[in-house]
């Protein structure tokens, strides 16, 4: 069985030989695992080396926390990948890239309008929430498609604020 | 009651006017004291911990902080109808407020603080600069309160550049401006005149020299109602991000036995000047050559607290309990002795690989690290809901060293033990930080955050191997359940898999 | 390596040869010094947090412990497919057999303890009787070893009444046997004969004067390769069930400088008859006329060293791990200043109420005490089996005061906050404890658990009241819940309740 | 709604009244309690007084685990009550004293035999387990009805071992 995983923009390719070797982008590791009572989490032995992770589910990613670091892991057997990349829904660096408020509050500035072109980093939006400004920025290079906020409006959690497109794009 | 708005007696049942991880330390220390507590709580509070643990609780409102923790009348209320006979504030909220200490006063409360006179000097920038400047504490060379803009522009070639115009209201940044060339100055002076006025009500600014290179060093301060004072060191709290202090420590790196007792016989005649009376500390700005100058008093219990705590061995909550009972100091100054090390790093939740941003939702994992000198103090319990009505620390971790070293090796484990799941948090941060050359060499100032510390992506390969196949047992193990519903899907390789895993999970 | 079988050289990788609390304990002061871990375990094991915390984790056979943790090939042999270079025993085990220490070194691994012959001299009661007493350490007045019946007869009326048989060998009570008067010596002497014989194999006994109203007393001893030797100051354990110790504390009520600088120096001596390396401690016996004998020497890191940890600042399990690198001791006996009082209560899955009955079953909930002062060390989890293979101790918790009474004040607030399910646990005998007038006095002697203390049932009417109304709550939410399948049987007025109650709980 | 609630051999009479008022033996409480999302923990306010407790069925009982002390709470309506008392099986301090094995051991000895007058505490089997030697004793003044193991069995948590008959009672 073959598996794809993606963490960021690395992909790894996972291989399950027998029940307790798996090959991750062709390195061979012994795993032995085991689920706890406490929720969710997994102690896994890979060759011997123990490793304790937390894992949740959201918004279709795996949440993994390991060593105090949190990873973003998306798994797909390979027929599942196959089909995403055909249907070109797979994970890329093009396409819309979506700006969602990530906590209720009230937008402060929207720094930017519909067609200007943006650099990964600038600011799209300045929300202010649990008594703080917080500046949005864009995730990548691109051109605002639609700006669907405006300053002095209340937001909510995971509210699509601003629209991201590509540069080529038709605006 | 004295004059200046002081009432300590003896008391036995204590209002928490306060919630999140300081009013659970409230209620810890009243609980070792036998004071019984009563705690109050808003809309989003019913479940937390300091409504748990506290002996009574009362309902005061709404989620919004100004809708019930700041009203000041609910708090009476609750204090009246459960016969509580003093009010610990806390920090925050209405821990500063010179009137909320006035009405518990009023209302025969004792108030766990300072006297009314007191919060009220230090709470005005200007006049608390004044007040110390006269009992001989130095000050950033400056100009007076209430100048014009001519005169302001005047004094700025005396002080000399780069210098900040600052609001005499208010705090956290807000109205201030820093000036790096005369050109600059009448435009920062108007804009931090707006700035201020629209957060305060009051646009009068004046001038500061801006130290560079400073750090903040702070003094915490005991003082009991018979004029007693003493010091219990500094901590050093340089790493902050946008005026937000992040990880503190005790001692600082850079204050040897002479210079702590030069900045504490400093911020005790600080205190005395305001005929100050319990837990309190004097904020210092330390510059490269070792002069000290005062910025301003905390007239409260402050988050760092813990850090001093641990290096004096003194339980500074219980001092102010005893302190507003009316006892004496049970210390003289050459009681207190500094031993080890203590770093304390806030847990907050917000996503330090993205600019920090605050993050929200419903924590579905809380395993505190422990063993051998961690302290963890903490409000948030699994199934904790962080929202944008309170402030997103969750947690303060702390641990102690025999050296500096040690204390910040213990930090990394400690912060690695830590299984923290439904927010994202700065726990990153802080190991970013604990491995930085710059920390582990003690070279920082306030600055360093902000300007010259950056989150690189730490990614070992291996452990990142790791993490994703922990995502692929958990991806496989959501697929076998799901392949129960439909058969035919079924792959038996899986299910061999599946069933062995099973069989050894018994 | 030395003569005595002592290695010490650096090491980066350490096996350690233990389980539970006292394995996370090491796990913990390995991670902070950067050593890497080896764990080992049993069937029993394979989700315990000994194998979660380190770095490698190997599994050494099933759950009954002589054929896994006490088998010495199965750990070598681990130590050798892991490259440890190290080995750390804990306590229990295989700690104090010598020839698991001659093991290591004889396959070039270092032995985190002392050398190999002080473990054999020690672990010899007679032999380390003979051994102090020549370096001029006080032992109970008694006989010589190996003695036959007659001898001990006519040595007994020297010694006086009353007095005890004790078995050469072994320890934890067997073979020993308390003596009133001359009639019932022959019979007592057979009786610990055949006892000793049956359990270890030696009939050997001798006479010891027994020493009423006496308290265990001792000291914590830290000792370098280059003989530097130095003591950590006293543990009181007089509080002991069935010679298991069930709390402890730092210092002790009844020490005073000048006894605790007699005991410690004596101790020393004692640990240099031996070529003493590592830590290690030195039981005393005090009397009501503070004359203090030696009991018996534990070449290991003990169960209680955490409250030493705690007045001195000295991490004593990095300690242990530097020595054994061969670094010298940081300290001379001068810089180990003690501050303050630290108390430990050993949490026990046994039923107080019921004879001190063991409790067996899965750990439902494990909330640990946290905050100021309060230190717990466990090897448990929500979802930990307690099972009869092994020790009944779920964890160790530490308490942390200014003064005793402090101390005793904050274990009342940390046993109260600690919330255990799923066995019955020992909490009620600590909260007993922590209450009795006798321990808060400092009236004890190691027979005051068994013979002058009782769990006379506490029973505050409201709060029972609370406990069936919390029953209650959770009863009518099952009968809800199983109304849902049998709606035929549905009781409006609940319902009513129901829904207002999930309107709440939203 | 009426309930009977049972501490060890202290009987409570509870009635709901309101929503948010119960009587306990005719004493009123202002009642407010939630489920917490850990577990099986409740926290109580009565009239403003706090407590959590946890709760776990267990034997047909409830475990409550309040301020370290672990009370074990029967809760029966009242029509249940009523037909248990009716039938006879209602909790009382006559009838069979089972002693069962509280953990797997070794039976070292059973010092009583069939027949034998016990008084309550006398020690009736000793059970060696966890390195120790456990005396499990009678819980209260009876006969002996029966004994069902022997010294030298290996024995399993929850065995029934000694079974302890009212003293009038015909062997």
């Amino acid at each position: 069985m073959k598996y794809m995983a993606m963490v960021g923009d690395k992909e790894f390719t996972i291989e399950i030989n027998h029940e307790y070797e798996i090959l991750v982008n062709g390195e061979r590791y012994e795993v032995d695992f085991r689920q706890l009572p406490e929720g969710s989490v997994y102690s896994l032995l890979l060759n011997h080396r123990s490793l304790e992770a937390v894992v949740e589910e959201r918004d279709d990613l795996w949440q993994v926390l390991l060593r105090g670091e949190l990873y973003e892991v998306q798994v797909q057997d390979e027929r599942a990948y196959r089909l995403a990349r055909a249907r070109g829904t797979a994970v890329s660096v093009t396409g819309e890239a979506v700006i969602k408020s990530p906590m209720p509050g009230i937008i402060i500035k929207v720094p930017v309008a519909a067609g200007d072109v943006v650099k990964k980093g600038d600011t799209v939006v300045i929300l202010e929430s649990m008594k703080m400004e917080n500046e949005l920025k864009a995730p990548r290079d691109g051109v605002v498609k639609r700006v669907q906020t405006q300053q002095g409006a209340s937001v909510e959690k995971n509210q699509v604020l601003v629209i991201i497109g590509d540069p080529h794009e038709e605006g | 009651m004295r004059e200046d708005g002081l009432l300590t007696q003896k008391f036995d049942k204590l209002l928490i006017a306060n919630r999140g991880e300081i009013a659970v330390r409230i209620l810890r220390a009243c609980h070792e004291l036998g004071i019984r507590t009563v705690a109050v709580y808003s809309d989003a509070d019913r479940n937390a911990l300091h409504v748990r643990y506290a002996d009574e609780a009362y309902h005061i409102g709404p989620a919004p902080a100004r809708e019930s923790y700041l009203v000041i009348e609910k708090i009476l209320d609750v204090a009246r109808r459960s016969g509580a006979e003093a009010v610990h504030p806390g920090y925050g909220f209405l821990a500063e407020r010179a009137e909320f200490a006035q009405a518990c006063v009023d209302a025969g409360l004792v108030f766990v603080g300072p006297p009314v006179h007191a919060i009220r000097v230090m709470g005005d920038k200007l006049m608390a600069r004044q007040t110390v400047q006269a009992a001989g504490v130095p000050v950033v060379p400056g100009t007076e309160p209430g100048l014009n803009d001519e005169a302001l522009v005047a004094a700025a070639d005396q002080i000399g550049y780069p210098l900040l115009v600052k609001a005499a209201a208010g705090g956290g940044g807000k109205g201030m401006r820093p000036v790096y060339e005369p050109e600059a100055l009448p435009g920062a002076i108007a804009a931090a005149r707006r700035e201020a006025e629209a957060a305060f009500g009051d646009g009068t600014v004046y001038l500061e020299k801006m130290i560079e290179g400073g750090r903040h060093i702070e003094i915490q301060l005991l003082a009991d109602a018979e004029g007693n004072i003493i010091y219990l060191g500094e901590r050093e709290c340089s790493l902050q991000r946008r005026h937000q202090k992040l990880i503190e420590e005790a001692p600082s790196f850079v204050v040897d036995e002479e210079l702590r007792r030069r900045m504490g016989e400093v911020a005790v005649a600080a205190a005395r000047a305001v005929n100050y009376v319990n837990a309190g500390t004097i904020e210092f700005l330390l510059d490269k050559d070792k002069n000290f100058y005062f910025l301003e008093m905390n007239t409260r219990l402050q988050v760092e607290h813990p850090v001093t705590e641990l290096v004096t061995g003194v339980d500074i909550v219980q001092e102010q309990l005893r302190i507003a009972r009316g006892r004496r100091l049970r210390f003289q100054q050459e009681d207190i002795r500094m031993r080890g090390w203590a770093i304390e790093c806030r847990i907050n939740a917000e996503d330090p690989y993205n600019n920090y941003l605050p993050s929200t939702g419903q924590i579905t994992m809380s395993r505190l690290p422990t063993g051998p000198g961690v302290r963890v103090d903490t409000g948030v319990f699994t199934g904790y809901e962080v929202t944008p009505h309170y402030d997103p620390m969750i947690s303060k971790l702390i641990c102690y060293g025999e050296t500096r070293a040690e204390a910040i090796l213990r930090m990394r484990r400690a912060l690695e033990e830590y299984r923290i799941m439904g927010v994202k948090t700065n726990i990153p941060f802080h190991q970013h930080m604990m491995e930085s050359h710059r920390f582990l060499s003690g070279q920082f100032d306030t600055k360093f955050v902000e300007e010259r510390f950056s989150m690189n992506e730490r990614e070992p390969a291996d452990v990142m191997e790791a993490a994703i196949l922990a995502a692929l047992v958990a991806h496989r193990q959501g697929q076998q359940a799901s392949q129960v519903v439909a058969p035919g899907e079924r792959d038996t390789s899986n299910w061999k898999w599946y069933s062995r895993w099973e069989r050894l999970r018994r």
